[in-house]
């Protein structure tokens, strides 16, 4: 069981990576979304 | 009359910056238009356009019968350009640069060989490394280059700078003798003494956009009288 | 840009910018890039990344010959799957941007957003596998043919997002880096071939080979599990991205427009002087 | 295509005749750079064992050099934009100058050849003479096909002298790992016999041959603006 650290370490950097990434992309796209109009993101 | 360029709306972006914001322009065969206005109005720009160097981002541009739009290719071997930079090889000697250009479009020997003589670097100067050359014999050679290149739209940018008076001479000469034999030229330069002599016709360039200027008093006359 | 505004605020009435003060757009779930269905998707890959948690660290077993170090397999090759998936989706995009009947610089953002996940979980993947080696082997790193293709394709297409960031017009942006993407796929199984080649000459047996691991049921479903949480998380991570940077270049286009009005305003105000500047720059002479 | 090709090779060889830059810069880099790598390596033996890879690193980073070089030429007086202006076609300027950088490398490559048999005591018997000069003329053409295909993306760019390295030497690197253990084969290091040589210099060639084909077509949009 000395291994646990080893083990829970590539969950926490595999899910860290993951959130920091969709953070940094959702709060990219709100700032973008404050200086574009509407039918610049035909999306929605 | 055939038209040779055709600008309709023309803008052309560098990096971020509008250099043309709309450009609006149409130049028949056989004239010589000179391009004035500040630095930074986007002359050089208007050239670098035309010759298929600058991609054109909105309106239309048609130069030799070819859309700018689609097809910038097919411009770039009929059109020959001088812009600030000579272009040439440093180590090379005059006739191997005039060769080296010549080649490009296959252009003979005699036809290299004429050329050279024509701009006055044809015997003395044929076997000098350009780097040892003074800036008006670079220039000089740079034209000799374009002349080997036997374009049908010429667009040079400040031709005159550097040159000697019988350098000038010599350009303006062979310009109007370019034009008789059916090439079409625009020339950017601040010179207007020199080049509004040769001019058919005078355009400003000011923030991206083109205005027409009367021809009717010749820009020497304004000097003279001063 | 800010200097260039004022000035224009002032002219006249019909410019661009007076459509500048844009409405935000409407306060959503899931954010300006988000729609109905990344919601959904979204919450989905937060669903499954917890089952994948709880099977992967709670309920299947530990193997008989790796032990709990198994567990990191499903991390690894949940993020490895994505890294591949990514890159072919790169590829594949990069060919449909240059294939002239098909272009659009949508295939361009599409390539760039899935190089950029995948990089991420090529890190992660190079991370979680230097781990699992260091338990199964003993060693951080080993020189087996897999490993250092895993670790060229990262470097790889770290250049090519290096690429991406050089800057000039979106169509240059997405001609360079289309090629670039595709000059990789030429050389990643040059890299690949080489290397094996290489340890195939110099050492007995490949290191994978130890590495056997016997699947029971329950693992078997936390491995199918790793891989439809890490697809879902994919697909989510690039559908933002790709919005992300539509956004980004539409932003990079109305500055043209702004950029357009005040490069004109400078040639109006200008005409009221432009007969004195010819004569100035006559004089110049 | 080929015209094309001829005459920017001629130019871009003619210049170096007149410069003289790799004889007189690159040359002594490569072979300093050799030297270090024996001072770093500091034991004989080792040196010997790993001197076939000393000399195609060495080679890999005078090819750095050589390609920066290569397009510096162009543009120091805007002859990339005279070029472009003058409609030359992109896959002739291409073969042109990699053509051009091959010579330039094997020339650097031969005289880098004799002081490693001095420095690391490489030895060459005459039956390895065929494989050796085959490796080195394969692995030459895929280095300067890769280098000016890099090259011709990163000139021009801010930062290009960073980006270069970063996009080039992971795509070399079967070029080092195949020339290295066919030079190995050929100096019998390490007990390499000369056939084990002949399957790496099947890579070489594989390598040469597809990015000669993809450079060709991938050149004109790559330095397109």
């Amino acid at each position: 069981m000395e291994d646990i650290g080893f083990i829970l370490s590539t969950y926490i950097a595999t899910f860290v990576g993951s959130v920091a990434l969709a953070w940094y992309y959702l709060r990219r796209g709100k700032r973008l979304a404050e200086q574009l109009p509407p039918e610049d993101m035909p999306w929605i | 009359m055939e038209t040779v360029v055709l600008l309709s709306k023309a803008v052309a972006v560098l990096g971020q910056f509008p250099v043309l914001a709309g450009a609006d322009l149409t130049v028949q065969r056989g004239e010589i238009v000179l391009l004035q206005g500040p630095n930074g109005a986007g002359k050089t720009s208007l050239l670098r356009l035309c010759a298929g160097l600058l991609p054109l981002s909105r309106g239309e541009a048609v130069v030799l019968g070819c859309d700018l739009a689609t097809d910038r290719d097919s411009v770039r071997k009929r059109v020959g350009m001088l812009g600030h930079a000579n272009g040439l090889y440093t180590d090379l000697t005059v006739t191997e640069n005039v060769r080296f250009w010549g080649a490009t479009v296959g252009a003979k020997r005699g036809e290299v060989d004429a050329a050279m003589a024509r701009m006055g670097v044809g015997d003395r100067l044929a076997d000098v490394p350009v780097a040892r050359l003074s800036a008006g014999q670079k220039r000089r050679t740079a034209l000799a280059c374009l002349v080997a290149r036997r374009a049908e739209l010429w667009l040079l940018d400040e031709p005159h700078s550097g040159l000697d008076a019988a350098g000038r001479d010599e350009l303006d000469s062979t310009l109007r003798e370019a034009t008789r034999a059916g090439a079409t030229i625009m020339v950017a330069s601040h010179e207007l003494e020199r080049a509004g002599a040769l001019a058919t016709r005078l355009v400003e360039v000011i923030g991206g956009r083109i205005r027409e200027q009367p021809i009717a008093t010749p820009p020497s006359t304004e000097t003279a009288g001063r | 840009m800010a200097v260039t505004q004022n000035r224009i605020t002032n002219t006249t009435a019909t410019d661009p910018l007076a459509e500048r003060s844009v409405e935000p757009a409407k306060r959503r779930r899931g954010g300006a890039t988000g729609t109905r269905f990344t919601f959904v998707l979204g919450a989905a890959t937060i669903a499954s990344m917890a089952l994948l948690v709880l099977f992967g660290l709670f309920l299947s077993p530990a193997d008989i010959t790796q032990g709990e170090s198994v567990r990191i397999l499903y991390i690894h090759v949940g993020t490895v799957w994505v890294a591949y998936v990514a890159f072919g989706v790169t590829a594949i995009a990069s060919a449909l941007f240059l294939w002239k009947r098909t272009t659009s610089l949508t295939w361009d953002r599409i390539a760039g957003a899935s190089a950029e996940v995948g990089v991420l979980f090529m890190a992660l993947t190079l991370f979680a596998g230097s781990i699992w080696g260091r338990l199964s082997w003993g060693q951080f790193w080993v020189w087996d043919a897999r490993v250092t293709t895993t670790a060229f394709l990262f470097i790889t297409y770290v250049g090519y997002l290096a690429v991406r960031g050089l800057g000039g017009s979106h169509q240059q942006r997405g001609r360079r880096s289309a090629v670039v993407a595709l000059l990789a796929v030429l050389e990643i199984p040059l890299v690949h071939f080489s290397v094996k080649l290489w340890r195939g000459l110099h050492q007995e047996a490949s290191v994978a080979g130890t590495t056997k691991v016997q699947l029971e049921n329950l693992m078997l479903f936390s491995l199918f599990l790793a891989l439809i949480a890490f697809t879902l998380l994919y697909v989510w991570l690039v559908m933002h991205r790709q919005r992300v940077l539509a956004m980004q270049d539409a932003l990079d286009d109305k500055g043209l427009d702004y950029a357009l009005a005040a490069r004109r305003a400078e040639s109006s105000t200008a005409a009221t002087t432009s007969a004195t500047t010819t004569a100035a720059t006559g004089g110049t002479v | 295509m080929f015209r094309v090709a001829r005459y920017i090779a001629a130019k871009d060889l003619r210049i170096e005749l007149r410069s003289r830059v790799v004889v007189n810069q690159v040359l002594p880099f490569a072979a300093i750079v050799m030297v270090m790598f024996a001072f770093a390596l500091n034991t004989d033996a080792i040196v010997s064992r790993v001197a076939p890879g000393l000399i195609w690193l060495a080679t890999m980073f005078s090819l750095l050099i050589l390609v920066q070089r290569s397009f510096a030429i162009e543009s120091a007086d805007g002859a990339t934009d005279a070029l472009k202006a003058a409609g030359v076609d992109p896959a002739g300027i291409f073969l042109g100058k990699a053509f051009a950088l091959a010579v330039q490398l094997l020339v650097l490559e031969i005289l880098l050849l004799m002081p490693a048999i001095v420095l690391y005591r490489a030895r060459v018997q005459w039956d390895s003479v065929v494989l050796l000069v085959t490796t080195f003329l394969a692995a030459t053409c895929g280095l300067a096909l890769v280098g000016t295909l890099y090259g011709g993306l990163a000139a021009g760019v801010r930062g290009r002298e960073t980006l270069l390295p970063l996009l080039l030497l992971p795509v070399v690197a079967p070029v080092l790992i195949g020339a290295t253990r066919a030079t190995e084969a050929a100096f019998h290091t390490g007990g390499a016999v000369v056939a084990d040589g002949w399957s790496w210099l099947g890579l070489l060639a594989v390598f040469a041959a597809l990015f000669g084909v993809g450079g060709t077509l991938a050149f004109g949009p790559l330095i397109e603006d």
